[in-house]
Protein backbone atom coordinates (compact mmCIF):
# COMPACT_ATOMS: atom_id res chain seq x y z
CA UNK A 1 0.00 0.00 0.00
CA UNK A 2 1.11 3.01 -0.71
CA UNK A 3 0.54 6.32 1.51
CA UNK A 4 1.01 9.91 1.58
CA UNK A 5 2.54 10.67 4.77
CA UNK A 6 2.53 14.42 6.12
CA UNK A 7 4.27 16.21 8.94
CA UNK A 8 3.35 19.39 10.63
CA UNK A 9 4.77 22.11 13.21
CA UNK A 10 7.81 20.72 15.24
CA UNK A 11 7.52 17.21 13.71
CA UNK A 12 7.68 18.67 10.35
CA UNK A 13 11.01 20.10 11.79
CA UNK A 14 12.28 17.11 13.44
CA UNK A 15 12.06 14.75 10.70
CA UNK A 16 13.27 17.76 7.98
CA UNK A 17 10.56 17.21 5.23
CA UNK A 18 6.58 18.41 5.05
CA UNK A 19 5.16 15.20 3.42
CA UNK A 20 6.62 11.98 2.00
CA UNK A 21 5.60 9.07 -0.12
CA UNK A 22 5.67 5.47 2.00
CA UNK A 23 5.35 1.75 1.03
CA UNK A 24 3.91 0.02 3.86
CA UNK A 25 2.00 -2.90 4.94
CA UNK A 26 0.88 -1.46 8.44
CA UNK A 27 -2.49 -2.51 9.35
CA UNK A 28 -3.13 0.82 11.52
CA UNK A 29 -1.82 4.18 12.00
CA UNK A 30 0.49 2.95 15.31
CA UNK A 31 2.24 0.18 13.16
CA UNK A 32 2.90 2.82 10.89
CA UNK A 33 4.51 4.93 13.48
CA UNK A 34 6.74 1.64 14.44
CA UNK A 35 8.16 1.18 10.89
CA UNK A 36 8.79 5.07 10.65
CA UNK A 37 10.50 4.97 13.95
CA UNK A 38 12.42 1.62 13.25
CA UNK A 39 14.22 3.92 10.11
CA UNK A 40 15.82 6.69 11.37
CA UNK A 41 16.77 8.36 14.74
CA UNK A 42 15.13 11.83 13.65
CA UNK A 43 11.68 9.86 13.11
CA UNK A 44 12.57 7.49 16.33
CA UNK A 45 13.57 11.28 17.92
CA UNK A 46 10.01 12.85 16.95
CA UNK A 47 7.43 9.96 17.75
CA UNK A 48 9.02 9.42 21.18
CA UNK A 49 6.28 10.66 22.88
CA UNK A 50 2.87 9.38 21.38
CA UNK A 51 0.80 11.72 23.91
CA UNK A 52 2.32 15.05 22.12
CA UNK A 53 1.18 13.79 18.69
CA UNK A 54 -2.54 13.54 17.12
CA UNK A 55 -2.90 12.31 13.73
CA UNK A 56 -5.54 12.43 10.62
CA UNK A 57 -6.52 9.90 8.65
CA UNK A 58 -7.71 11.07 5.16
CA UNK A 59 -8.29 14.43 6.62
CA UNK A 60 -10.21 13.86 9.88
CA UNK A 61 -8.83 13.44 13.37
CA UNK A 62 -8.46 10.05 14.39
CA UNK A 63 -6.94 7.53 16.91
CA UNK A 64 -3.40 5.78 16.56
CA UNK A 65 -5.84 2.17 16.59
CA UNK A 66 -7.26 3.02 13.68
CA UNK A 67 -6.95 1.11 10.50
CA UNK A 68 -5.48 2.53 7.19
CA UNK A 69 -7.46 -0.27 4.81
CA UNK A 70 -8.39 1.93 2.45
CA UNK A 71 -6.61 4.93 3.79
CA UNK A 72 -4.57 7.28 1.37
CA UNK A 73 -2.69 10.51 3.37
CA UNK A 74 -2.18 10.51 6.80
CA UNK A 75 -0.81 13.62 8.64
CA UNK A 76 0.88 13.63 11.85
CA UNK A 77 1.34 17.09 14.03
CA UNK A 78 1.29 18.54 17.72
CA UNK A 79 -1.85 19.69 19.59
CA UNK A 80 -3.63 22.29 17.35
CA UNK A 81 -2.99 26.19 18.31
CA UNK A 82 -5.63 27.76 16.36
CA UNK A 83 -7.59 30.76 17.46
CA UNK B 1 -22.85 29.55 6.70
CA UNK B 2 -19.61 31.28 5.40
CA UNK B 3 -15.72 29.89 5.91
CA UNK B 4 -12.59 31.63 4.59
CA UNK B 5 -8.76 30.73 5.02
CA UNK B 6 -6.55 32.99 3.94
CA UNK B 7 -2.97 34.71 3.92
CA UNK B 8 -4.26 37.92 3.42
CA UNK B 9 -5.52 40.14 6.16
CA UNK B 10 -9.31 40.89 6.16
CA UNK B 11 -11.41 43.57 7.50
CA UNK B 12 -13.21 42.79 10.61
CA UNK B 13 -15.31 45.77 10.86
CA UNK B 14 -16.66 45.45 7.35
CA UNK B 15 -17.74 41.53 7.93
CA UNK B 16 -19.14 42.25 11.47
CA UNK B 17 -21.40 44.97 9.19
CA UNK B 18 -22.50 42.31 6.63
CA UNK B 19 -23.12 39.43 9.49
CA UNK B 20 -26.65 40.83 9.62
CA UNK B 21 -27.49 43.48 6.68
CA UNK B 22 -30.42 43.37 5.26
CA UNK B 23 -32.45 41.35 7.46
CA UNK B 24 -35.08 41.95 10.36
CA UNK B 25 -35.35 38.49 11.94
CA UNK B 26 -31.94 38.90 13.35
CA UNK B 27 -31.30 40.32 17.37
CA UNK B 28 -28.11 39.88 17.94
CA UNK B 29 -24.79 39.24 16.53
CA UNK B 30 -21.90 38.52 18.41
CA UNK B 31 -18.29 38.91 17.02
CA UNK B 32 -15.01 37.56 18.04
CA UNK B 33 -11.59 38.69 16.99
CA UNK B 34 -8.38 36.87 17.99
CA UNK B 35 -4.95 39.36 17.55
CA UNK B 36 -1.34 38.62 17.66
CA UNK B 37 -0.68 39.40 21.47
CA UNK B 38 3.19 40.60 21.57
CA UNK B 39 5.06 38.14 24.46
CA UNK B 40 5.09 39.83 27.84
CA UNK B 41 8.57 38.64 28.40
CA UNK B 42 10.13 38.85 24.77
CA UNK B 43 9.71 40.83 21.88
CA UNK B 44 7.39 39.65 19.98
CA UNK B 45 9.04 39.79 15.46
CA UNK B 46 6.32 37.82 14.17
CA UNK B 47 3.79 34.89 14.98
CA UNK B 48 3.75 32.05 11.86
CA UNK B 49 0.58 30.38 11.28
CA UNK B 50 0.97 27.16 9.94
CA UNK B 51 -2.05 25.28 8.29
CA UNK B 52 -3.36 21.63 6.69
CA UNK B 53 -4.48 22.94 3.78
CA UNK B 54 -6.44 19.80 2.67
CA UNK B 55 -8.29 19.73 6.29
CA UNK B 56 -8.43 22.85 7.51
CA UNK B 57 -11.42 23.92 5.35
CA UNK B 58 -13.40 21.47 5.97
CA UNK B 59 -12.62 20.76 9.84
CA UNK B 60 -13.83 24.50 10.69
CA UNK B 61 -17.19 23.30 8.06
CA UNK B 62 -17.62 20.83 10.58
CA UNK B 63 -17.43 23.14 13.93
CA UNK B 64 -19.95 25.28 12.33
CA UNK B 65 -22.29 22.91 11.38
CA UNK B 66 -22.19 21.92 14.69
CA UNK B 67 -22.93 25.60 16.32
CA UNK B 68 -25.44 25.71 13.62
CA UNK B 69 -27.11 22.40 14.88
CA UNK B 70 -27.01 22.74 18.49
CA UNK B 71 -28.28 26.69 18.38
CA UNK B 72 -31.24 28.78 16.79
CA UNK B 73 -28.52 30.42 14.36
CA UNK B 74 -28.71 32.99 11.34
CA UNK B 75 -25.45 32.71 9.84
CA UNK B 76 -22.36 31.70 11.04
CA UNK B 77 -18.80 33.46 10.16
CA UNK B 78 -15.19 32.06 10.41
CA UNK B 79 -12.07 33.79 8.66
CA UNK B 80 -8.52 32.10 9.64
CA UNK B 81 -5.53 33.45 8.40
CA UNK B 82 -2.42 31.54 8.33
CA UNK B 83 1.01 32.55 6.90
CA UNK B 84 3.41 34.84 8.66
CA UNK B 85 1.77 38.11 11.38
CA UNK B 86 2.58 40.86 12.96
CA UNK B 87 2.00 42.09 16.67
CA UNK B 88 -1.46 43.58 17.21
CA UNK B 89 -2.95 41.94 13.04
CA UNK B 90 -5.92 40.01 13.38
CA UNK B 91 -5.34 36.13 13.44
CA UNK B 92 -9.02 35.43 12.99
CA UNK B 93 -12.69 35.96 13.49
CA UNK B 94 -15.91 34.12 14.37
CA UNK B 95 -19.57 35.82 13.66
CA UNK B 96 -22.89 34.76 15.03
CA UNK B 97 -26.29 35.81 14.36
CA UNK B 98 -28.88 35.17 15.83
CA UNK B 99 -32.85 35.77 17.04
CA UNK B 100 -31.65 35.90 20.13
CA UNK B 101 -28.32 36.97 22.15
CA UNK B 102 -28.07 34.10 24.44
CA UNK B 103 -27.35 31.64 21.19
CA UNK B 104 -25.79 34.63 19.47
CA UNK B 105 -22.95 34.19 22.65
CA UNK B 106 -23.02 30.54 23.11
CA UNK B 107 -22.18 29.38 19.76
CA UNK B 108 -19.46 32.18 19.10
CA UNK B 109 -17.73 30.67 22.57
CA UNK B 110 -18.22 27.08 21.43
CA UNK B 111 -16.48 28.08 17.83
CA UNK B 112 -13.93 29.71 19.77
CA UNK B 113 -12.97 26.61 22.05
CA UNK B 114 -13.30 24.55 19.04
CA UNK B 115 -11.25 26.25 16.90
CA UNK B 116 -9.03 26.58 19.25
CA UNK B 117 -8.43 22.97 19.60
CA UNK B 118 -9.92 21.21 16.52
CA UNK B 119 -8.99 23.16 13.35
CA UNK B 120 -5.35 22.31 11.97
CA UNK B 121 -3.32 25.28 13.00
CA UNK B 122 -0.18 25.16 14.44
CA UNK B 123 1.38 29.13 15.51
CA UNK B 124 4.77 29.62 16.31
CA UNK B 125 6.06 32.42 17.65
CA UNK B 126 9.47 34.13 16.42
CA UNK B 127 11.22 36.67 19.29
CA UNK B 128 14.43 38.03 19.37
CA UNK B 129 15.71 35.33 21.69
CA UNK B 130 14.26 32.66 18.91
CA UNK B 131 11.66 30.71 17.91
CA UNK B 132 9.37 28.50 19.68
CA UNK B 133 5.72 26.66 18.99
CA UNK B 134 3.29 27.83 20.78
CA UNK B 135 2.07 24.84 22.98
CA UNK B 136 -1.44 23.64 23.39
CA UNK B 137 -2.59 24.99 26.86
CA UNK B 138 -4.82 22.00 29.12
CA UNK B 139 -7.02 24.92 29.94
CA UNK B 140 -7.78 24.88 25.88
CA UNK B 141 -8.78 20.96 25.60
CA UNK B 142 -10.57 21.24 29.28
CA UNK B 143 -13.05 23.91 27.89
CA UNK B 144 -14.19 21.22 24.79
CA UNK B 145 -15.92 19.55 27.98
CA UNK B 146 -18.23 22.30 28.99
CA UNK B 147 -20.06 21.70 25.72
CA UNK C 1 -13.98 53.17 28.70
CA UNK C 2 -16.66 54.81 26.71
CA UNK C 3 -19.87 55.08 26.91
CA UNK C 4 -22.17 56.99 24.48
CA UNK C 5 -26.09 57.62 24.30
CA UNK C 6 -27.23 58.62 21.38
CA UNK C 7 -30.57 58.96 18.88
CA UNK C 8 -28.23 59.11 15.40
CA UNK C 9 -27.07 55.93 14.04
CA UNK C 10 -23.95 54.50 14.80
CA UNK C 11 -20.97 52.00 12.46
CA UNK C 12 -20.96 49.28 14.45
CA UNK C 13 -18.52 47.53 12.08
CA UNK C 14 -15.99 51.11 12.30
CA UNK C 15 -16.57 51.21 16.51
CA UNK C 16 -15.33 47.17 16.37
CA UNK C 17 -12.24 48.15 14.32
CA UNK C 18 -11.38 50.86 16.72
CA UNK C 19 -11.42 48.73 19.65
CA UNK C 20 -7.61 47.52 19.43
CA UNK C 21 -6.58 49.47 16.87
CA UNK C 22 -3.00 50.12 17.53
CA UNK C 23 -2.32 48.11 20.72
CA UNK C 24 0.04 44.74 20.26
CA UNK C 25 -0.61 43.88 24.28
CA UNK C 26 -4.35 42.94 23.56
CA UNK C 27 -5.41 39.09 22.47
CA UNK C 28 -9.13 39.45 21.85
CA UNK C 29 -12.56 41.16 21.15
CA UNK C 30 -15.71 40.86 21.79
CA UNK C 31 -18.57 42.53 19.99
CA UNK C 32 -22.25 42.10 20.49
CA UNK C 33 -24.59 44.22 18.69
CA UNK C 34 -28.82 44.08 19.30
CA UNK C 35 -30.81 44.97 16.27
CA UNK C 36 -34.22 45.94 16.02
CA UNK C 37 -36.22 42.24 15.28
CA UNK C 38 -39.28 42.04 13.68
CA UNK C 39 -42.10 41.16 15.53
CA UNK C 40 -42.86 37.47 14.26
CA UNK C 41 -46.79 37.64 14.56
CA UNK C 42 -47.13 40.89 13.90
CA UNK C 43 -45.79 43.77 11.29
CA UNK C 44 -43.79 45.93 13.36
CA UNK C 45 -44.18 49.47 11.95
CA UNK C 46 -40.83 51.00 14.58
CA UNK C 47 -39.33 50.55 17.56
CA UNK C 48 -39.32 53.81 20.39
CA UNK C 49 -36.77 53.56 23.25
CA UNK C 50 -37.39 55.84 26.00
CA UNK C 51 -34.43 56.89 28.04
CA UNK C 52 -33.72 58.45 31.50
CA UNK C 53 -31.49 61.44 30.29
CA UNK C 54 -30.21 62.14 33.66
CA UNK C 55 -29.18 58.85 34.52
CA UNK C 56 -28.36 56.37 31.57
CA UNK C 57 -24.74 57.68 31.29
CA UNK C 58 -24.16 56.91 34.68
CA UNK C 59 -25.93 54.21 34.99
CA UNK C 60 -23.94 52.72 32.25
CA UNK C 61 -20.75 53.72 33.31
CA UNK C 62 -21.37 51.99 36.70
CA UNK C 63 -21.96 48.67 34.61
CA UNK C 64 -19.05 49.17 32.63
CA UNK C 65 -16.72 50.28 36.17
CA UNK C 66 -17.93 46.89 37.56
CA UNK C 67 -16.80 44.95 34.74
CA UNK C 68 -13.58 46.36 34.38
CA UNK C 69 -13.13 45.68 37.91
CA UNK C 70 -14.01 42.01 37.69
CA UNK C 71 -12.19 41.25 34.62
CA UNK C 72 -8.36 41.72 32.93
CA UNK C 73 -9.98 44.45 30.31
CA UNK C 74 -8.09 46.80 27.91
CA UNK C 75 -11.30 48.65 26.91
CA UNK C 76 -14.92 48.71 27.20
CA UNK C 77 -17.35 50.59 24.67
CA UNK C 78 -20.82 50.86 25.50
CA UNK C 79 -23.21 52.85 22.74
CA UNK C 80 -27.01 52.63 23.30
CA UNK C 81 -29.64 54.10 20.83
CA UNK C 82 -32.97 55.86 21.98
CA UNK C 83 -35.80 57.66 19.79
CA UNK C 84 -37.33 55.72 16.65
CA UNK C 85 -35.42 52.45 14.97
CA UNK C 86 -36.52 50.58 11.86
CA UNK C 87 -36.38 46.87 12.17
CA UNK C 88 -33.14 45.76 11.25
CA UNK C 89 -31.59 48.56 12.67
CA UNK C 90 -28.92 48.13 15.58
CA UNK C 91 -29.97 49.68 18.75
CA UNK C 92 -27.25 48.90 20.75
CA UNK C 93 -23.48 47.51 20.76
CA UNK C 94 -20.82 46.65 23.86
CA UNK C 95 -17.17 45.53 22.95
CA UNK C 96 -14.60 43.98 25.03
CA UNK C 97 -10.96 44.09 24.71
CA UNK C 98 -8.65 41.99 26.16
CA UNK C 99 -5.22 39.80 26.53
CA UNK C 100 -7.13 36.84 26.72
CA UNK C 101 -10.62 35.20 25.21
CA UNK C 102 -12.51 34.22 28.54
CA UNK C 103 -12.33 37.72 29.67
CA UNK C 104 -13.42 39.32 26.84
CA UNK C 105 -16.70 37.08 26.62
CA UNK C 106 -17.54 37.07 30.07
CA UNK C 107 -17.45 40.89 30.39
CA UNK C 108 -19.54 41.05 26.97
CA UNK C 109 -22.28 39.05 28.59
CA UNK C 110 -22.03 40.70 31.67
CA UNK C 111 -22.41 44.02 30.35
CA UNK C 112 -25.30 42.68 27.93
CA UNK C 113 -27.45 40.96 31.19
CA UNK C 114 -27.13 44.08 33.27
CA UNK C 115 -27.67 46.78 30.67
CA UNK C 116 -30.45 44.45 30.00
CA UNK C 117 -32.26 44.98 33.00
CA UNK C 118 -30.40 47.70 35.33
CA UNK C 119 -29.83 50.91 32.63
CA UNK C 120 -33.15 52.86 32.06
CA UNK C 121 -34.18 52.18 28.87
CA UNK C 122 -37.70 50.96 27.73
CA UNK C 123 -38.72 49.31 24.91
CA UNK C 124 -42.09 50.62 22.71
CA UNK C 125 -42.81 47.98 19.88
CA UNK C 126 -45.57 50.16 17.29
CA UNK C 127 -47.05 47.51 14.92
CA UNK C 128 -49.85 47.21 12.23
CA UNK C 129 -52.02 46.15 15.13
CA UNK C 130 -50.98 48.72 17.61
CA UNK C 131 -48.33 50.27 20.05
CA UNK C 132 -47.04 47.89 23.32
CA UNK C 133 -44.07 48.35 25.69
CA UNK C 134 -42.06 45.49 25.81
CA UNK C 135 -42.32 43.39 29.14
CA UNK C 136 -38.98 42.78 31.21
CA UNK C 137 -38.50 39.06 30.54
CA UNK C 138 -38.38 37.21 34.01
CA UNK C 139 -35.26 35.32 32.43
CA UNK C 140 -33.37 38.77 31.82
CA UNK C 141 -33.70 39.34 35.60
CA UNK C 142 -32.78 35.42 36.66
CA UNK C 143 -29.13 35.94 34.24
CA UNK C 144 -28.42 38.71 36.70
CA UNK C 145 -27.96 35.42 39.87
CA UNK C 146 -25.44 34.20 37.48
CA UNK C 147 -22.73 37.13 37.79
CA UNK D 1 -39.61 69.79 51.01
CA UNK D 2 -40.00 70.36 46.73
CA UNK D 3 -39.42 67.28 44.69
CA UNK D 4 -39.01 66.45 41.47
CA UNK D 5 -40.62 63.53 40.44
CA UNK D 6 -40.51 61.68 36.42
CA UNK D 7 -42.78 59.14 35.43
CA UNK D 8 -41.32 56.89 32.38
CA UNK D 9 -42.80 54.39 29.91
CA UNK D 10 -46.44 53.20 30.32
CA UNK D 11 -46.01 54.88 33.93
CA UNK D 12 -45.75 57.93 31.92
CA UNK D 13 -48.70 57.40 29.85
CA UNK D 14 -50.77 56.54 32.72
CA UNK D 15 -50.47 59.44 35.03
CA UNK D 16 -50.36 61.91 31.87
CA UNK D 17 -47.25 63.45 32.46
CA UNK D 18 -43.24 63.52 32.39
CA UNK D 19 -42.25 64.79 35.79
CA UNK D 20 -43.91 67.46 37.78
CA UNK D 21 -42.83 69.41 40.77
CA UNK D 22 -43.95 67.80 44.11
CA UNK D 23 -44.46 69.49 47.76
CA UNK D 24 -44.19 66.69 49.78
CA UNK D 25 -43.64 66.00 53.52
CA UNK D 26 -43.39 62.03 52.90
CA UNK D 27 -39.89 60.74 54.74
CA UNK D 28 -39.52 57.67 52.39
CA UNK D 29 -40.79 56.48 48.70
CA UNK D 30 -43.88 54.42 49.69
CA UNK D 31 -44.98 57.38 51.77
CA UNK D 32 -44.57 59.43 48.61
CA UNK D 33 -46.11 56.98 46.30
CA UNK D 34 -49.31 57.11 49.10
CA UNK D 35 -49.81 60.66 48.95
CA UNK D 36 -49.45 60.53 44.74
CA UNK D 37 -52.48 57.42 44.90
CA UNK D 38 -54.65 59.84 47.23
CA UNK D 39 -54.41 62.75 44.67
CA UNK D 40 -56.79 61.01 41.64
CA UNK D 41 -57.34 58.11 40.56
CA UNK D 42 -55.12 57.93 37.59
CA UNK D 43 -52.60 58.03 40.23
CA UNK D 44 -54.05 55.17 42.32
CA UNK D 45 -54.36 52.99 39.11
CA UNK D 46 -50.80 53.69 37.68
CA UNK D 47 -49.15 52.54 41.13
CA UNK D 48 -51.58 50.16 42.04
CA UNK D 49 -49.08 47.12 41.19
CA UNK D 50 -45.91 48.40 43.18
CA UNK D 51 -43.76 44.78 41.85
CA UNK D 52 -44.66 46.19 38.19
CA UNK D 53 -42.44 49.61 39.16
CA UNK D 54 -38.93 50.52 39.91
CA UNK D 55 -37.73 53.55 41.86
CA UNK D 56 -34.64 55.64 41.75
CA UNK D 57 -33.92 58.83 43.78
CA UNK D 58 -31.61 61.06 42.75
CA UNK D 59 -30.73 59.23 39.58
CA UNK D 60 -29.87 56.09 41.29
CA UNK D 61 -32.02 52.41 41.42
CA UNK D 62 -33.03 51.91 44.75
CA UNK D 63 -36.37 50.45 47.31
CA UNK D 64 -39.52 51.85 47.82
CA UNK D 65 -38.29 52.41 51.80
CA UNK D 66 -35.63 54.49 50.93
CA UNK D 67 -35.52 57.78 52.78
CA UNK D 68 -35.93 60.65 50.77
CA UNK D 69 -34.00 63.08 53.34
CA UNK D 70 -31.99 65.19 51.17
CA UNK D 71 -33.70 63.89 47.80
CA UNK D 72 -34.06 66.22 44.95
CA UNK D 73 -35.20 63.95 41.76
CA UNK D 74 -37.57 61.01 42.24
CA UNK D 75 -38.22 58.69 39.16
CA UNK D 76 -40.80 55.96 38.54
CA UNK D 77 -40.95 53.34 35.93
CA UNK D 78 -41.34 50.21 34.93
CA UNK D 79 -38.48 47.25 34.95
CA UNK D 80 -36.06 48.16 32.84
CA UNK D 81 -35.82 46.73 29.07
CA UNK D 82 -32.36 47.87 27.19
CA UNK D 83 -29.66 46.26 25.54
Amino acid sequence: MTLDVLYFAWLRERIGLPRETVETGAATVAELVEELRAREDRYDMAFRDLSAIRVAVDQQLTEFDTSLSDAREVAFFPPMTGG
Amino acid sequence: MRVVVQEAPFGAGEEAERLAAGRADMGAVVTFCGLVRDTPDADLRYMEIEHYPGMTARAIEAIAAEAAARWSLGDVLVIHRHGRLAPGEAIMMVGTVAPHRADAFAAAEFLMDYLKSRAPFWKKEVTARGAAWVEAAEADEDALTRW
